[in-house]
């Protein structure tokens, strides 16, 4: 049972989070003007890195914020977390 | 053999105890404080059962969990499968049996009770042996909070197993003494009886406790036999210990060979002694102290084979004091006895002049592997260490260390001073300081003379009959039957050949097994990659592993305010999710089907109600509230009019429904609105994931309300006077409270708000008010509408009137698959909008084909004939030979009252178009023809709906 | 025709005589019909004016409540999120505080208020062994030392979300909100847990 | 009787371990039961037998040893019945094709259901299996009773079984047995088995992809097969194709050895576990896939803890067994929980990934329809409908959306 860090409440238990794949996909500004190829992009493709993921993770049975984290996808780790809106921090 | 092996004294048994219990069919007597396995060697039974796989006798070969041999199955008090004898402890009534490889499973369910406790602490220790105690010390004397934990009956270790002194006494006042003061330090949570099986990232540790096994028939049914520690800790000091490696030879498998260390075990802690007349066979000193303190304690101990050439001097000289003869560079090349060891053949190393001691016993030590599967399990590197032949902990990590024997350290002092250092890191790291130097006492023990030689086996002798894994008769023949295979990867010599997947997990065989693989491959075993551990280090009942979240805590049962109105009125129910919802309400004597028929006629033609509190309900505000609802719902929410109700649809960003329900407009800037019952959390966390992270520039915020209300449906052509007898200050009329409008007002003196919103075609109100004045309220419809026959229905009655209407519910006619236009609800769509969430999906060619499946009804030609919900619609008039095409399939099926007759909804390939034409649905292996039709069957006008 | 008020129903009626058995180990009460409204507040300047209100600051760390008199009674204000609170008054304040918050926050420009009093149910645990209670199944660290007196945090205990207070530390005594359709699930839990408790000794 | 004492011995040589050629025709990445398969049916089926399977660690160390080796045909959609119907086919005469005991056995396989959403959309896959050819039923709750006597049917527990899906053609195989007879039966037609070979670059000309650069230097390759599972998305990002994937940790676990008590096997979405009592004896149970993406070969406990609460409460009996062995594979899974098998944008490329938890039911299929790809540069029509393009499309194959049965 790992630990995730929410920015606001601390550290919890990951069954106290949910998994929100991969953080900075911004929702098209206007979808309409998106080719099927980039609409399909948006829609059902993500990046799936071996190591460090910038990801979005939201303290469902906490304070229910989103908020972002880079983890590394080998070990677990969580290398950073980081709110909505924020630039991915630099992780080594 | 009935012989008593128990010695006249020593040992930690009660010796004032008698325990009677039955292994094999045999009665047997044994005292407290014994296992099976050290009363069955006290009894001189050494033989457990026979070997899986060639039926050899097999016995008992060590004193802990490492046990390859001695299986038993429990009988009594109850049927338990596979547990080691070396780890069962004794209480009279005992019934266990001996395994051939394979447990038994009770035929009754299991009585006891299961749980699992939380701890929290700064520094947990791993095992209460020398290095574990003070390592534990050293931390509480620092003020840390402190775990404990040690898979033992009673702290101590591998000192338990020994003789050894500290600081000049036996090591027993040391111990109690370290634990007198861990006990009465604040802050430490002590737990015997506790084996650490599992070690994850972040301090987390999960430890099983067996609490009342051992009091057999007097364990209390009301407290837990098993609990899983779920331990949380900031520094973990692992100090496990180590496992006794033996030496592969011809017939190394025979009852009466044990390994050393397990020898001392049953004399020093259970007062045992393991055979009449030993031989000893080592690589490495430990065994000597096994030869010694054996022959010490009066027991014949004619030979110690030792395969160096160079043996300690020291230890050489006390074994001959002793009448012991030491054989530098001999090794056991082949045993003889069938039921137990009547003899050693022995020979020098390589081959020479080759001799026989009789003996009933051998004694083997081929070093000594530290138990690293902790520090393993959370990651930590392993390295092989050349000089003993065993894998130990690599670099340390973060928040764990390794001190002791687990470390690779075995000299007594040593190990304490490891445990102190490793206590004072981990407080360090832990933010605290550490208490002052603690005073290192001072073992009196033979530190080693002459370093240890890595022997895995006695090469020349029969290999089919030297085996390397016992339990899965695994010999040498077959390792190298292996590798001239072609397999050069230990894990594929393990498949291959079966080698460390059985009940112990390689424990005594999987470094042997790995440097036998090496040998034959002629590669370095320090360049192979080692085994990763993984959890459990030891099995784990799956009860204790289930705790407490059985039966009615299996799951959660969530309930509305009215449900024991609805237990009492003899409904049956229907799980929603985790909603307990009631599905009708019979009569005496009625089946489902009449019930519902009944219950459907009441809301047709008189007034019926329902407990629809499950929906979904979420209170929004905001200025921007509208210009939200715009994105979630494909149809336009903004241009709603306070006072307002519209029901919506939302889609996916794949375009394809997730939920409906209905939107009311309270204000300007405040919204309520419905989800379905399953979807209700889904909704919310979808709204709150868009405005967190997509729009946070949007003012709005999303409050769920589910709970907070009691929602009842009151429906049919009589609720208007039903509701207007409880609410005389309310205008019911249809122009002053017309179709999809609501009102706040007082109904039964409870303050509500009633929607004129309606899920069955049928003129209806739907009354909220808060959850506590549910039963009040809904008590008080029953009693209004009792001169218009008011009826409570339940989930089956809604489905079948709302699918008269053509409503489609989500999720049982629609699969995720479908869009709003396949549901014929492209009105719900909004043309204006520039985008809302799924529109953009609606362009893919998939979503333009003419020939999607879209939501149609079906009258079968046989209004008398159910069709099967799930049934596949063809084009076929009979089943021709597969493969058939299917057309859709039959989403919901339904006897209607209203109708006369059979109808369902089914979703269809280009549906819309095929309305009038006659297909046909399977049913078990038959046809049954239906007319395509329209989804509106009854009151396509909507006439009905004000009443 | 009017119901009568008295038929009021509090999801745990009926739980009394069963809670009564885990004592003297463990004092478990429901605290039936209490106010309790959430409040988001979008426009932090607005804090001030909502103190006034309730006569209790906003706490301002998270995992935190603060506790105090003020025109309104006693209350409990209950830190939620960065922008959300819990405000637990007396019953049969809902609808006064409902307009009295509204009206401090500047209405939906400054945020929101919701009646949720019915929405959850509040659980009073007290005793000796009411940590250990807890310990079964709320993976929070109980310990004074880590949850001192004023700590709220939202949780799950068992299989169920519970926003947990700790009104005081030493003597033990927590505050557990479950909703509402959840609580007999929690009430069965916490009566089953305390099996063991129930014969010991104090 | 115990389940199976002895189970058959592996044959006394299994391959070469040649050290990599400089070119071959086909490189296929990948050495489990998808990489093995394809190479096999490329030479048996296809005369192409300068192929050389490259393997970054041992062979069939990855899904292929960490899975729950549940075979089942009884998929919703024409499309995935179509492909695992065929591979079901190909597993019926396997033992004889490779020559070597894979243990397959025919066991039948439940799928119970436990609400009635589950009973509509259970019988509506019994229908659509029966008229796609494929064995079918739909037992009640007694009916399951009597093919599975330990399975607790109480109208008492939590969620009570409603009845069941039932294909009894539907089982299990030795997972290692099927891999190595595949590689065995490779190796003798020529193909190279090359181990410890890990993939670091995919090499391409004009559009056209002419080698691989490996730990064990570059080899040259007219066409290279993708066959990676979890790892598939950083393979085809070496040449610069993006994938709709995402790898998770799946789990498993075994018990201990124990008498035969489970007859068939038994899978539950609604309660989350599957449980099936393998040739050896012990139990073999896996559950849902933990929900964070995860290359660790690791997974959460508390998923463990979960599904034995379920097995509990389907099995009462199995309250003392032990659980000896836990592990974690990492499967692939695509957007609508179908495979994505067939062409890439760069010619002589070619793709088998996204078949989260059905790979190994799949494995005889997979590697004759890719092989088949891969040798006419054209999809079998087996898995024609498995394209990357239906995310462009939406002509997606659902089945987590409809069939909601996994594994």
């Amino acid at each position: 049972m790992q630990l995730i860090p929410c920015p606001w409440c601390g550290p919890r238990e990951e069954v106290e989070f949910h998994y929100g794949g991969q953080a900075h996909v911004d929702y098209p500004a206007e979808p309409a003007a998106l080719s099927d190829e980039e609409w399909a992009k948006f829609v059902f493709f993500r990046d799936n890195p071996r190591g460090p993921f910038a990801e979005r993770w939201s303290h469902a049975a906490g304070c229910r914020r989103w908020f972002n984290a880079v983890r590394d996808t080998r070990s677990y780790e969580l290398l950073a977390v980081y709110r909505p809106g924020q630039e991915r921090p630099v992780t080594t | 053999m009935t012989a008593d092996f128990r010695l006249p004294a020593g040992g930690r048994i009660d010796r004032d105890s008698a325990l009677r219990f039955s292994f094999n069919g045999r009665s047997l007597a044994g005292r407290t404080g014994d296992t099976l396995a050290s009363a069955l060697l006290a009894n001189g039974v050494h033989q457990t059962g026979t070997s899986i796989k060639y039926g050899r006798p097999r016995g008992i070969m060590a004193a802990g969990v490492e046990e390859p041999n001695a299986l038993v199955q429990i009988a009594e008090p109850f049927t338990e499968p596979m547990l080691t004898a070396t780890t069962v402890e004794l209480y009279d009534g005992l019934v266990a049996d001996g395994l051939s490889g394979y447990g038994v499973l009770a035929a009754e369910p299991d009585p006891s009770r299961y749980d699992a406790k939380h701890a929290h602490c700064d520094v947990l220790v791993v095992g209460a042996g020398p290095a574990g105690l003070a390592a534990a010390l050293t931390a509480a004397r620092s003020g840390a909070r402190v775990v404990l934990v040690d898979d033992q009956s009673e702290p101590g270790g591998s000192l338990l197993g020994t003789d050894d002194n500290l600081d000049g006494r036996s090591s027993d006042v040391w111990v109690r003494d370290v634990i007198t003061e861990l006990d009465t330090t604040p802050g430490v949570l002590r737990l015997d009886r506790t084996t650490a099986f599992g070690a994850y990232q972040d301090g987390f540790v999960l430890a099983l406790q067996r609490r009342t096994d051992h009091l057999g028939f007097d364990a209390p049914s009301h407290v837990s036999r098993h609990r899983i520690w779920r331990i949380r800790a900031k520094q973990t000091v692992i100090a496990t210990g180590a496992h006794e490696r033996p030496i592969v030879f011809a017939d190394n498998d025979r009852p009466g060979i044990l390994l050393a260390g397990a020898a001392r075990t049953y004399l020093h802690r259970y007062g045992v002694q393991v055979g009449r007349r030993l031989a000893v066979f080592t690589a490495n000193d430990s065994a000597y102290l096994a030869a010694i303190e054996l022959a010490e304690a009066g027991i014949d101990v004619p030979v110690l084979l030792d395969a160096r050439q160079e043996v300690p001097p020291g230890l050489s000289a006390e074994c001959a004091a002793r009448g012991i003869e030491v054989h530098p560079g001999h090794v056991v090349t082949g045993t003889e006895g069938h039921d137990r060891l009547t003899d050693v053949h022995i020979g020098p190393f390589g081959g020479g002049q080759a001799d026989t001691v009789g003996c009933d016993t051998l004694l083997v030590s081929g070093g000594w592997n530290p138990a690293v599967h902790l520090f393993s399990q959370l990651g930590g590197t392993l390295r092989y260490a050349p000089e003993t032949g065993a894998y130990v902990p690599g670099e340390s990590l973060a928040s764990a260390r390794v001190a002791g024997s687990a470390a690779g350290t075995f000299e007594l002092t040593t190990c304490v001073e490891q445990g102190i250092d490793a206590g004072r890191a981990a407080v360090t790291a832990a933010g605290f300081t550490p208490a002052a130097e603690a005073r290192v006492p001072v073992a009196d023990v033979r530190a080693e003379e002459t370093a240890a030689a890595v022997l895995w086996r006695v090469p020349g002798g029969a290999d089919d009959r030297a085996f390397v894994d016992l339990q899965r008769d695994v010999t040498v023949s077959e390792v190298e039957r292996a590798t001239g295979a072609g397999l050069e990867s230990l894990e594929h010599v393990k498949r291959y050949t079966t080698i460390g997947t059985a009940h112990d997990q390689g424990k005594t065989s999987g470094t042997v097994a790995a440097g036998l693989v090496a040998e034959q491959l002629g590669a370095n075993l320090a360049e192979r990659r080692p085994t990763t551990f993984r959890p459990p280090y030891t099995s784990v009942p799956f009860a204790a592993l289930g705790g407490r979240d059985r039966g009615e805590l299996y799951d959660p049962i969530r309930v509305t305010a009215l449900h024991d109105w609805h237990v009492a009125q003899g409904a049956e129910f229907e799980d929603v999710g985790q909603w307990k919802r009631a599905r009708h309400y019979p009569r005496q004597g009625e089946d489902m089907h009449t019930a519902v028929l009944r219950e459907c006629r009441a809301a047709r033609e008189g007034v019926a109600l329902m407990d629809a509190s499950t929906l979904g309900k979420i209170d929004l505000q905001g200025p921007d509230a509208a210009e939200l609802l715009d994105m979630l719902y494909t149809n336009m929410m903004s241009t709603l009019k306070v006072g307002r109700i519209r029901y919506g649809v939302m889609c996916g960003i794949d375009g394809m429904v997730i939920d409906d329900g209905t939107v009311i407009r309270l204000a300007d800037d405040h919204f309520l609105l419905t989800t379905t019952t399953g979807n209700a959390a889904m909704v919310l966390d979808w709204i709150e994931e868009w405005l967190q992270t997509e729009w946070p520039h949007l003012r709005v915020f999303a409050t769920s309300v589910t709970e907070h209300w009691v929602t009842v449906p009151l429906v049919g052509p009589k609720s208007r006077d039903v509701l207007a007898a409880l609410a005389p200050e309310l205008d019911v009329s249809n122009d002053a409270f017309g179709f999809m409008t609501w009102q706040d007002a007082t109904v039964a003196g409870i303050p509500a708000r009633i929607c004129r919103i309606s899920f069955s075609g049928e003129l209806a109100y739907e009354i909220n008010v808060n959850a506590w004045c549910g039963l009040a309220l809904w008590e008080a419809l029953i009693e209004a509408g009792e001169p218009y026959g008011i009826t409570p229905y339940g989930t089956e009655t809604m489905h079948v009137l709302r699918a008269e209407k053509g409503y489609p519910i989500v999720g049982q006619d629609t699969d995720g698959t479908v869009t709003p236009q396949d549901l014929g609800m492209s009105w719900a769509v909004s043309k204006k909008k520039t985008d809302f969430i799924g529109k953009r999906s609606f362009s893919r060619a998939e979503n333009l084909r003419p020939d999607r499946k879209q939501l149609v009804g079906l009258l079968p030609a046989d209004p008398s004939v159910l069709l099967p919900e799930g049934g596949q619609i063809i084009e076929h008039d009979h089943l021709p030979e597969p493969p058939v095409r299917m057309l859709g399939h039959v989403t919901s099926s339904y006897d209607s009252a209203a109708l006369g007759r059979t109808f369902a909804l089914a979703v269809l390939r280009s549906g819309r178009d095929r309305i009038g034409e006659k297909l046909y649905v399977t049913k078990d292996d038959e046809v049954v023809a239906v007319t395509v039709t329209d989804t509106v069957l009854y009151d396509k006008e909507g006439a009905r709906r004000d009443g | 025709m009017t119901a009568d008020i008295t038929t009021r129903r509090t999801p745990l009626d009926g739980w009394t005589s069963r809670f009564a058995e885990l004592a003297p180990a463990v004092r478990l009460t429901e605290r039936p019909f209490r106010s309790q409204l959430t409040l988001r507040l979008r426009d932090a300047g607005r804090a001030a004016a909502v103190s006034r209100v309730l006569g209790v600051d906003l706490p301002e760390t998270p995992c935190t409540f603060n506790r105090g008199a003020g025109p309104h009674g006693p209350v409990e204000v209950a830190w939620l999120g960065p922008d959300e609170y819990l405000v637990l008054a007396q019953p049969g304040l809902q609808r006064t505080l409902e307009s009295a918050l509204r009206e401090a926050i500047g209405g939906t420009q400054g945020g929101a208020v919701v009646d949720v009093s019915a929405q959850r149910t509040t659980l009073a645990l007290s005793g000796p062994r009411a940590r250990d209670l807890l310990a079964h199944g709320c993976a929070i660290d109980l310990h004074p030392s880590v949850s001192p007196t004023g700590t709220c945090v939202q949780t799950l205990l068992a299989q169920t979300g519970i926003i947990l207070l700790v009104r005081d530390a030493d003597p033990a005594e927590f505050l557990l909100l479950v909703r509402a359709s959840f609580a007999r699930y929690l009430a069965a839990w916490l009566v089953d847990a305390g099996a063991e408790y129930r014969e010991e000794p104090v | 009787m115990p389940a199976q004492t002895n189970l058959p011995d592996h044959p006394s040589f299994l391959w070469r371990n040649p050290d990599p050629a400089k070119s071959y025709d086909v490189v296929v990445v990948g050495g489990g039961g998808h990489g093995l398969a394809t190479a096999y049916y490329l030479a048996a089926v296809h005369g192409i037998t300068n192929v050389a399977v490259l393997e970054k660690g041992w062979l069939a160390g990855g899904n292929m040893a960490r899975n729950t080796t549940i075979i089942r045909s009884n998929y919703l959609w024409d499309e995935s019945s179509g492909i695992y119907e065929h591979a079901l086919k190909l597993w019926e005469g396997l033992e004889a094709e490779l020559d070597y005991p894979i243990l397959f056995d025919q066991r039948g396989v439940l799928n119970l259901a436990h609400s009635l959403q589950d009973v509509r959309d259970s019988v509506r896959r019994v229908n659509a299996n029966r008229l796609n050819g494929i064995d079918a039923e739909w037992l009640d709750a007694d009916a399951v009773k009597e093919v599975c006597p330990i399975v607790n049917v109480s109208p008492e527990v939590r969620y009570p079984v409603l009845g069941a899906t039932y294909q009894p053609r539907a089982g299990i195989a030795k997972h290692d047995y099927v891999a190595w007879g595949y590689a065995s039966a490779a190796d003798r037609l020529g193909v190279d088995l090359i181990q410890n070979c890990e993939v670091t670059g995919i090499e391409t000309t004009d559009g056209r992809v002419t080698g691989v650069n490996t730990t064990r230097g570059r080899i040259a390759a007219g066409r290279v097969a993708l066959a990676a599972s979890g790892h598939s998305s950083e393979l085809a990002a070496m040449a610069g194709v993006e994938l709709p994937v995402q790898s998770h940790p799946l789990q498993a676990l075994v018990s201990e050895l124990l008498e035969p008590v489970h007859p068939t096997v038994v899978m539950s979405n609604a309660v989350h576990v599957y449980v099936s009592q393998a040739h050896k004896g012990e139990l073999v149970m896996g559950a849902g896939i933990d929900n964070y993406n995860g290359y660790g070969q690791r997974g959460s406990f508390h998923i463990i803890e979960r599904q034995m609460s379920a097995a509990m409460e389907l099995f009462p009996i199995f309250a003392r067994a032990h659980l000896l062995r836990t592990w974690a594979g990492i499967v692939d899974v695509s957007p609508d929980a179908s495979p994505i098998i067939g062409l890439t944008p760069v010619d002589g490329l070619y793709l088998n990934c996204g078949w989260g938890t059905g790979g190994f039911k799949a494995t005889p299929g997979v590697g004759d329809c890719f092989a088949h790809t891969i040798a006419n540069d054209k999809p079998h029509p087996y898995n024609e409908p498995f394209t990357l393009e239906r995310f462009t499309t939406g002509a997606l194959v659902d089945e987590h959306g409809a069939a909601a049965v996994a594994h």
